[in-house]
């Protein structure tokens, strides 16, 4: 689960990490107000759930609360790479003198945290990567262990600081590493982590993802979650375990496992048809969720057909079946629908969509025959 | 021979009389898998279609000589469960369960390196050698005993591969489920590692998924290391583009987590890249001069 | 470092495990005001930093606060292997059902900590332990990992309790080991750990014995050190950085190692000779501490001889040497010296001292010589 | 050969700039230790003694291809020095810092098996293969090249017995003193497996004190799988009690921790027992055939 900027300020905040002074608003007129609350010079930042919103203009820095309002009339229903901007962050200024980059992010092929740390922090930090690595402190944490006195010192002589900055930066290290595991975080960066003109050391923005695995241990991140910034299908799809993003094509997709339903994709694809969507009902799903899944597969008006592809494993094919029936019932839908069944208790359920075929669905034998048979489907016109 | 599990494998159930548990557990019974003990604490005591239940790991392997381990407890104490099997001597433990923390993942993998034990999983189904012992969640009248090892990051592709190979009359040495979470107990090397070990396994077939760079790193050690001929296939080529905040997972992997990138890493290594589950089995086919 | 039994119990209170209701007492008076206070029947417990106070008589259980006073009075100036009682606890009394033990100590061989469980509890837990060791449930713990709740089951069930009992149970070992860890302890021991007649799950006794090397991040607990209760010289050793333990015999010890001392007291003992102490000026002794340890050595009045055996690492020659010659000038020591001295700086050091022989100092070039020549010294009468 | 340090040791300092540090580096270097770097955090870019200062471990291994440490820093910091040293890749670390808390050195024992790594100590003189490398505060001069490896929990009176064999002409091969904590990063037994290992050691000394049971387990060991003789010695028939508080402790080592019961443990098991330093000589020169 991503965190917006000002959510995850506030949790590292919560862990002693110094940030700038804030308000969030929804509406040029509370900008305005939070504009001339904090003082001077303001930053009006959008608060969406992706990156680049800095060259997309989502970020203004003003000096009066009537030019923050202007900047948040601008920046307010301004749409970064398909998200929608409900918020901005209103800031306060800072006099800045070197801009760092600090993440901690879990580094799956060591099996351990690392700490990315560079001296050359802001937007170009991937560019840096790729062309002077070097540039970029690299630091595993033993999962175990957890961060040491040598690895915070390490990083402190990486950026060459002194004294109380040094300090600065020492104590910001550590309470992130604190803030990453104390949260359950698969990321946590600042980019960039500013030393002001005054040496104090303060996140100027915050990128913080939390394992979703472990919501049910964080209670207050749990109530974080954004319902409204979510597609309404993807968000209805959440609720009830399943995993669905909406796609552009016209063949709607159900499968049971995410390396199935990519491989349902591709096949798809290789027929000549286009996903309208990625749609996988997990493992163990059971007929409420399989009518549920079906549901709002359908719901998206430009599906004219529907490839249903189960290997069962944990996922039983009886459970399948009944869950498609009773959705077809249920909801009506007429669509032509492909089902391919297989794995476990597959023969159960091919025999309970044998004796009850609604004569919208089609058994096929294969999945490479199934997405051809979904795919000429959809090319007649479905509906 | 196979690999991890065998004839030899007496398997223990933790999470045995919760419902996926008692499922599962019936159903490896029937591949003829010596499920010689369930635990759940609090029900020790008791039994399960024959299979004594016991209150702790310890005791149950103590008591049953039990030395492996399937795990079905739901995702809050899972890691605990691992810990349990580990410390309890088991030499194979494989974890069915799906959403254990990534930060639990963590602390199990490095104590793993503690210990002489290999972790499969979690969010995995399993492993199956045909023939000799069903330490899964895989449906086991797909399989057929044979020569062809199967590893997989996917569970439900895993059948689908299986499948087309049985359906040529291809049969399988060990198939792997190795999970799909971010943090995982063993990975693609370690058990092409086995496969090329082992006598029985002629050909070794991996399946990938898109995220992280897991298959480029096996495909080095393909190149490096193997005799064993490898067909792999990368799912994912029309899968929507992950949404990714913050520059530390592009910093990390380098940017190399598309399916096409895989896949191309894949036949630089020397190794025959498939489409779609029906080409493996072809190009299995073509590996073993059955084509 | 021991604590008390009322000072292991404030600590493990600290750590939210359940004890009785206590208040200590150092005199007669105080253990009846105690004993009135709590109400009831009382029991009236020496404080001494050794076992075995139940079988001296070093606990009573009484009914009336003039009984309590009565006890003190008996309990109160009692040695107990070598130690003074100087005060009692005065504790409520409660209704046991079942008596437990629990303890968490180092296990050396195995680098780990590790639990010890009985449902067998009380004075004779190590007679249980030779005769029956099957009673005793043992757990190591992974010192990074922690203990773990698959952990706090295997005690729980192989004490067989259920319900709240068993809840009361596993909270305690929960809390145990995060106070084992919380404080440094190389061990924590509750015996007997009961179960009352209402359920409960409470210490009924303490040991609790904390890693001095610790100490530096343990102030509150450092603070709790008893200063009255050692041998003044050994607290005086203590301070400067020695170890020091006063024996029976009438040639004084000094060396630099606990082994080589351990070796040179052997030695002397080979030699017909009684060791009248163990003192180790440890690594790197500077002059000062030399001479405070020869001080300490010789202050015993038993002492006929010293035998000086420096073997220098860390320890350097001409410091002892220095050390030596301050010391002997200071107290005027009339005491036969033998100094053996060897290894780093050691030439430095005999030209010292062969430049400033004091007529009371004789220097031997091997260990057993020195030990000899130090037995025969005492023999003769020393000073 | 020797054990653990030799000709193409890289010895690095860590707290070089301190009192303790200071003169055992020069100590080290007159034993002709190729000492190629110190640490010192904060002052790194200077040097002592022409050796140049760094202010982290990695940075000073990959400057200068370090491949030991010995650690002279206060015992605060001492297990974060260890942690530096296994994770800059080190393969030999000696901590000689005394008083270290046990509860560090649990963690780090624990962590050490993760690495390929040997730590010695800490609270320990270190190790000394003379006329080869010196990575400890022992008196380089006792020393004399030969085949007689020691393994020691006592600083000091390894001194003694080493001056003991060269004064008899014996030389050694490497000296160690693993030291006196209750919990080391090397105990006896690894060590005499090094010297049974090595074509170099003719005879192995073993000094134990009183206390634990490591000496025990030694000596099993030796009885089961050493060809090489070896002579033991332990310190403390005529110490004083320790007085021990609780039943733990005597529950765990089974009360076995006296030197009498050791030194008839190691007779029982072929051990070639002394009762003092002098009689370890000669009975090393007896099983040398030199007496």
């Amino acid at each position: 689960m991503d965190l917006y900027e000002h959510q995850g300020k506030e949790l590292l905040r919560q862990y002693g990490i110094e940030t700038l002074e804030g308000i969030v608003a929804s509406s040029p007129e509370e900008a305005r107000e939070a504009a001339e609350k904090l003082g001077g010079t303001v930053a009006v930042k959008a608060q969406v759930l992706t990156g680049g919103r800095g060259k997309a203009g989502g970020i203004k820095v003003v000096k009066s609360p009537d030019e923050a309002r202007e900047a948040a009339e601008a920046i307010l229903g301004m749409d970064i790479r398909g998200h929608t901007v409900r918020r901005v962050l209103v800031e306060a200024g800072v006099a800045i003198a070197s801009e760092m980059y600090l993440s901690i992010t879990v580094d799956r092929g060591a099996k351990k945290a690392l700490i990315l740390f560079s001296t050359e922090g802001g937007v170009d930090i991937e560019e840096v990567a790729e062309h002077n690595p070097d540039a970029i402190a690299r630091l595993h944490v033993d999962p175990l262990v957890g961060l040491l006195p040598y690895q915070v010192r390490e990083i402190v002589f990486a950026a060459g600081l002194e004294g109380d900055t040094a300090k600065g930066l020492g104590r910001t290290l550590t309470n992130l590493y604190r803030a990453f595991e104390g949260s359950d975080a698969s990321l946590v960066e600042i980019n960039p982590l500013v030393v002001t003109e005054d040496g104090r050391v303060l996140a100027l923005d915050a990128k913080v993802t939390v394992d979703n695995s472990s919501l049910y241990r964080h209670e207050d991140i749990a109530e974080l979650h954004d319902v409204e910034a979510a597609d309404p299908q993807e968000q209805r799809a959440l609720e009830v375990g399943l995993q669905y993003v909406k796609l552009n094509g016209d063949v709607g997709i159900l499968g049971n496992g995410a390396g199935l339903v990519m491989s349902t994709l591709d096949v798809v694809a290789q027929a000549g048809g286009e996903p309208a969507n990625f749609c996988d009902v997990g493992g163990g799903a059971d007929a409420e969720q399989i009518s549920t899944a079906l549901d709002i597969v359908t719901s998206n008006e430009q599906v004219k057909s529907v490839l249903f592809n189960i290997f069962g494993g944990i996922t039983r094919g009886d459970e399948v079946a009944r869950g498609l029936l009773s959705a077809i019932e249920r909801t009506g839908i007429d669509l032509p629908i492909v089902v391919r069944l297989d794995g476990t208790n597959a023969e159960e359920g091919r025999q309970i969509l044998a004796e009850n075929t609604p004569k919208n669905v089609h058994t096929e034998e294969t999945m490479l025959g199934a997405a051809e048979r979904a795919v000429e489907l959809a090319r007649n016109g479905g509906r | 021979m196979a690999i991890l599990v065998d004839d030899g494998t007496r398997l223990l159930v933790q999470g045995i009389t919760g419902r996926e548990g008692r499922f599962h557990t019936g159903r490896m019974i029937e591949s003829e898998t010596k499920v010689v003990a369930g635990v759940t604490p609090g029900k020790g005591g008791g039994d399960f279609e024959g299979v004594p239940i016991f209150d702790t790991v310890h005791e149950a392997a103590r008591e049953t000589g039990a030395n492996a381990s399937v795990i079905f407890v739901p995702p809050p104490f899972a890691a605990d469960a691992i810990f349990e099997s580990l410390d309890s001597g088991l030499s194979t433990v494989c974890c069915i369960t799906e959403g254990v923390p990534v930060h639990d993942m963590l602390k199990v993998s490095d104590y793993i390196k503690m210990t002489e034990a290999t972790l499969i999983g979690p969010n995995c189904p399993g492993v199956l050698s045909p023939g000799k012992s069903n330490v899964s969640i895989m449906p086991g009248d797909i399989f057929l005993p044979g020569n062809v090892g199967v590893v997989s990051r996917s569970g439900t592709l895993t059948y689908q591969v299986v499948n087309e190979l049985t359906q040529r009359g291809i049969g399988q040495s060990t198939a792997v489920g190795i999970g799909g979470d971010p943090i995982i107990g063993t990975d693609f090397i370690e058990i092409l590692k086995k496969f090329e070990a082992d006598p029985e396994t002629g050909c070794a077939v991996m399946i990938g998924e898109i995220g992280g760079n897991a298959e480029q790193l096996a495909a080095e050690y393909v190149q490096r290391e193997m005799q064993t001929p490898v067909v792999a296939y990368i799912a994912g080529f029309t899968a929507p583009e992950g949404k990714t905040m913050g520059h530390a997972g592009a910093i990390v992997s380098g940017g190399e987590s598309t399916a096409e990138a895989k896949s191309e890493a894949l036949r630089r290594a020397g190794i025959r890249a498939a489409t779609n589950p029906s080409e493996v089995a072809e190009l299995v086919a073509e590996a073993l001069g059955k084509a």
